[in-house]
C-alpha cells in the first residue's frame, strides 16, 4: 500500500511528460495542441489529487459529520477547464490561418517558408 | 476498493495518451482525446471533485473534440512521422526532465493526508464557516462565486477575450451571400432518424442546463457548466438541422452582445457593492440580511457567467463552422504551393 | 455488489479501448467510443452508489447527453467528406461532359 | 417488511450481476467479431440491455425520489440515444464503402 502513496503524482508525471513529448517532437500544429491538452489535463489531475483525504466525500455539505476533501482545487481547477478550452479554440483558430497563409501546419514547413520569404 | 478504481483509470489514461502520441491518423488522435477526457473525468469524480468532472464532461469530450474536428477539416488529417533524430532527442529531454520531477515527488505529501500543507489553511475556514457566512451547502459554489469571486471575475473576462481573438483571427466574412447560405445543404438533414431524436432531446437538454445553472448552490453545477451545457444543446441542432438555420435564431450580432453582457453582468454586481460602500463583490450589501444578500450575488454573477459561456462557445463553434462551410463552397483556393 | 459492477464496467471499458487503439476502420474506433461512454455513464452512477452519495448522478447524465453529441459530431465529419466527394464527382462529370459533347 | 426488502435487495443484486456479465459479454464481443458490423451487433444490443439491467437495479437501491427519477431520466437517455447514434454510425460506414462479411467471406476458424 505504502508504494500507492505516491502513485497519482508518479502517474501525472507520465502524462506531463508525455504532452511534453509530442509539444516538442511532432511538427503538426494540431498534434502540438494535443499534446498540451494532455499536458494540461495533468496538471488538473496533480491538483484534484492533492486535494483528496482519504475517506472523504465532496464538499457538499450534508447533515452530520463528516470529512470533506478541499474545495479550493476544484474551484482552480473549474475555471481553468473552462479558459483552457477557450485558449485552445484561440489556438486552433491561429493554425487554420497559419494553414491559408503559408498552406501547411507542419512547423518545419513554415519555418522553411518563412526563410525562403525573407532572401 | 477507491484506490484500485484509482490505478486502473490512471492506468487507462497513461495508456490513451500513448496510443494520441502514436496515431498519425490526427482523426484517431483526436477521438482519442474525447475517450482521454471520458476517463479523467470519471477520475475526478473518484477524487469527489464533482463539480471538476461537471466541467470536464460537458468541455472536454463535447465541444472541444467538435472544435478540434472542425479545425482539422480545414488543415488536412495525416500527419507525417517526427524524423528519427527528433524523436531521439526529444526522449532525451523528457526522460530527463521526467526523472528530475520525480526526484520531486520525493518530498510530497502522501496521498490523501488530511494533514498535508494544502489542507491546513484556508479549506478548513471555508469549510466549516461557509454555510454561516455564505448559506448554501456546495462549498465550491460558494468559493467559486463569493470568496473568490474576483478572480472568477478574471476568468470570465478571459473567456470573452479568447471569443473576441478567434472572432478576430476567423471571424470576418469578406462577402455575405445570404441567399447562398440557404441554399448550403445541411450536412446531416437526410437523416430523418437522428433528425426526429435530436428534436426530442433538445428542449430537455435545455431544461437541464437551466437546471445546472439554478441547481448550483444545492449540488454540482453552476454558471460554467450550464453555459456549456446550453451551447452543446445549440450546437447538436447546428450541426443536424445546418449551422446556417441555427444563426437565424442566434444571430452574430445578439450573441456578440449577450458574451459582453454576462461580462457586464458579474462586473455592475460588483461595481453594485462598491458603491455601497462594500468591497467590489461582497455581496452582503445587496439585500437586508448579509446571507440574503449573497445568495441575491452569487445567483447574478453564476449567471453573468453563464451567459458569457454559452454565447463565447456559440461564437467559437459558429466561426469554425462558418469557415469550414465557406471552404465547402469555395475550394481550398487560398492554398500556397 | 456495488463493487463487482464496477469491476465488470471496467474490465468493459480496458475492451472497448482496445478496439479503439486497433480500429482498424474508423467507424470501429467511433463505436468504441460510443461504448466507452455509455461505460462510463453507468460506471459513474455505480461509484455514486458505492461512495454513498448517490445525487451525483447528474454527472452521468450529462455524460450521457454530451456522448450522444461528439458522437453525432464525429458522424459529421464523414457526412462532409461524402458531400465533397459528390461534388467532385460532379465536376469531373461536367468536365468529362464539355471535353467531348 | 425485512423479507420485502430483503427480496428487493435480491432482485437489485440479480439485475447488477445480469448487467454486469451483459457488459462484459458486450465489450468480448466489440473485441472479438470479425467485421465492424457484427462488432456493432455485439456493442449495440449488449449495451443497451446492459445498461438498463444495470441502472434498473440501481434504481431498486435508490432511498429518494430524486434519485429514482434521475436513474429514470438516465435510462431514457441512454435508451434514445445509444440505438440512434448506433443508426447513424451504420449509416455511415455503408455510405462511406464499409460492407459486412457475409458467407463465403468469412475468414475460416484460426484465423482470428
Amino acid at each position: 500500500m505504502s508504494a500507492l502513496l505516491h502513485y497519482n503524482y508518479w502517474i501525472v508525471i507520465l502524462l506531463m511528460m508525455i504532452g511534453f513529448y509530442i509539444v516538442i517532437t511532432h511538427a503538426n500544429l494540431i498534434k502540438k495542441l494535443l499534446g498540451l491538452s494532455i499536458f494540461q489535463t495533468s496538471v488538473f489531475i496533480l491538483y484534484i489529487s492533492m486535494g483528496k483525504i482519504s475517506g472523504g466525500t465532496a464538499p457538499i455539505l450534508y447533515p452530520g459529520e463528516h470529512v470533506y476533501s478541499n474545495p479550493l482545487p476544484h474551484v482552480l481547477i473549474l475555471t481553468a477547464i473552462v479558459v483552457g478550452i477557450a485558449t485552445t479554440a484561440l489556438g486552433l483558430a491561429l493554425v487554420v490561418r497559419l494553414r491559408e497563409a503559408y498552406g501547411s501546419i507542419v512547423e518545419d514547413v513554415i519555418q522553411q517558408q518563412e526563410q525562403e520569404d525573407q532572401r | 476498493m477507491e484506490m484500485l478504481v484509482d490505478v486502473f483509470l490512471l492506468g487507462l489514461l497513461v495508456a490513451t495518451a500513448v496510443a494520441i502520441s502514436s496515431t498519425k491518423d490526427l482523426f484517431a488522435s483526436i477521438m482519442l482525446t474525447g475517450l482521454y477526457s471520458l476517463i479523467s473525468a470519471a477520475f475526478f469524480v473518484l477524487m469527489d471533485a464533482v463539480d471538476v468532472a461537471f466541467t470536464e464532461a460537458a468541455v472536454g469530450a463535447g465541444i472541444s473534440t467538435l472544435l478540434m474536428l472542425s479545425c482539422m477539416k480545414l488543415t488536412g488529417q495525416y500527419e507525417p512521422k517526427p524524423h528519427r533524430h527528433r524523436r531521439l532527442l526529444g526522449l532525451v529531454v523528457v526522460s530527463v526532465t521526467g526523472v528530475l520531477l520525480l526526484f520531486g515527488t520525493l518530498d510530497t505529501p502522501n496521498f490523501g493526508d488530511d494533514h498535508s500543507p494544502i489542507q491546513d489553511h484556508l479549506a478548513p475556514h471555508y469549510l466549516t464557516k461557509s454555510m454561516e457566512e455564505i448559506g448554501i451547502p456546495n462549498v465550491v459554489t460558494s468559493v467559486l462565486a463569493s470568496y473568490r469571486g474576483f478572480d472568477t471575475f478574471g476568468e470570465t473576462v478571459v473567456i470573452l477575450t479568447a471569443g473576441i481573438g478567434v472572432l478576430a483571427l476567423l471571424g470576418f466574412s469578406p462577402k455575405r451571400q445570404s441567399d447562398d447560405l440557404d441554399s448550403l445543404v445541411a450536412p446531416m438533414h437526410h437523416q430523418k432518424i437522428l433528425r426526429v431524436v435530436s428534436k426530442l432531446l433538445i428542449p430537455p437538454i435545455l431544461l437541464f442546463a437551466l437546471y445546472v445553472q439554478f441547481h448550483g448552490d444545492f449540488g454540482p453545477g453552476g454558471g460554467f457548466q450550464a453555459g456549456v451545457i446550453f451551447a452543446a444543446a445549440i450546437i447538436l441542432y447546428a450541426m443536424i438541422f445546418g449551422v446556417h438555420v441555427a444563426r437565424q435564431v442566434f444571430r452574430d450580432g445578439a450573441i456578440r452582445l449577450l458574451a459582453a453582457l454576462g461580462v457586464l453582468i458579474y462586473g455592475s454586481v460588483g461595481l453594485l457593492s462598491f458603491l455601497s460602500g462594500k468591497n467590489f463583490l461582497d455581496y452582503s450589501v445587496l439585500s437586508d440580511t448579509p446571507q440574503h444578500g449573497q445568495h441575491w450575488g452569487i445567483m447574478l454573477v453564476e449567471m453573468g457567467v453563464g451567459i458569457t459561456v454559452a454565447a463565447v462557445m456559440l461564437i467559437i463553434f459558429f466561426t469554425f463552422s462558418a469557415r469550414v462551410d465557406k471552404r465547402e463552397r469555395d475550394g481550398d483556393e487560398n492554398q500556397r504551393q | 455488489m456495488f463493487i463487482a459492477a464496477t469491476l465488470a464496467l471496467l474490465m468493459t471499458m480496458i475492451l472497448a479501448m482496445g478496439r479503439a487503439f486497433l480500429g482498424p476502420s474508423l467507424y470501429d474506433r467511433i463505436l468504441a467510443i460510443n461504448m466507452f461512454g455509455t461505460k462510463t455513464v453507468l460506471l459513474i452512477a455505480v461509484l455514486g452508489f458505492l461512495m454513498g452519495r448517490p445525487e451525483f448522478l447528474d454527472i452521468a447524465l450529462v455524460y450521457a447527453l454530451i456522448n450522444f453529441i461528439s458522437v453525432i459530431g464525429l458522424l459529421r465529419y464523414f457526412e462532409y467528406n461524402q458531400a465533397q466527394l459528390q461534388a467532385k464527382l460532379q465536376r469531373v462529370q461536367q468536365a468529362r461532359d464539355e471535353a467531348n459533347p | 417488511m425485512s423479507g420485502l426488502t430483503g427480496l428487493i435487495d435480491l432482485l437489485s443484486w440479480l439485475a447488477l450481476v445480469a448487467g454486469s456479465f451483459c457488459a462484459l459479454s458486450g465489450g468480448v464481443g466489440l473485441l472479438r467479431f470479425p467485421d465492424f458490423f457484427s462488432r456493432m451487433h455485439a456493442a449495440g444490443v449488449m449495451d443497451t440491455l446492459g445498461a438498463g439491467l444495470i441502472l434498473f437495479g440501481l434504481m431498486l437501491q435508490s432511498d429518494h425520489w430524486l434519485v429514482l427519477v434521475k436513474l429514470l431520466l438516465i435510462l431514457k437517455l441512454i435508451w434514445l440515444t445509444s440505438p440512434t447514434s448506433s443508426h447513424a454510425l451504420a449509416k455511415a460506414a455503408i455510405r462511406g464503402g464499409a460492407r459486412p462479411l457475409l458467407g463465403d467471406d468469412m475468414p475460416g476458424r484460426g484465423k482470428r
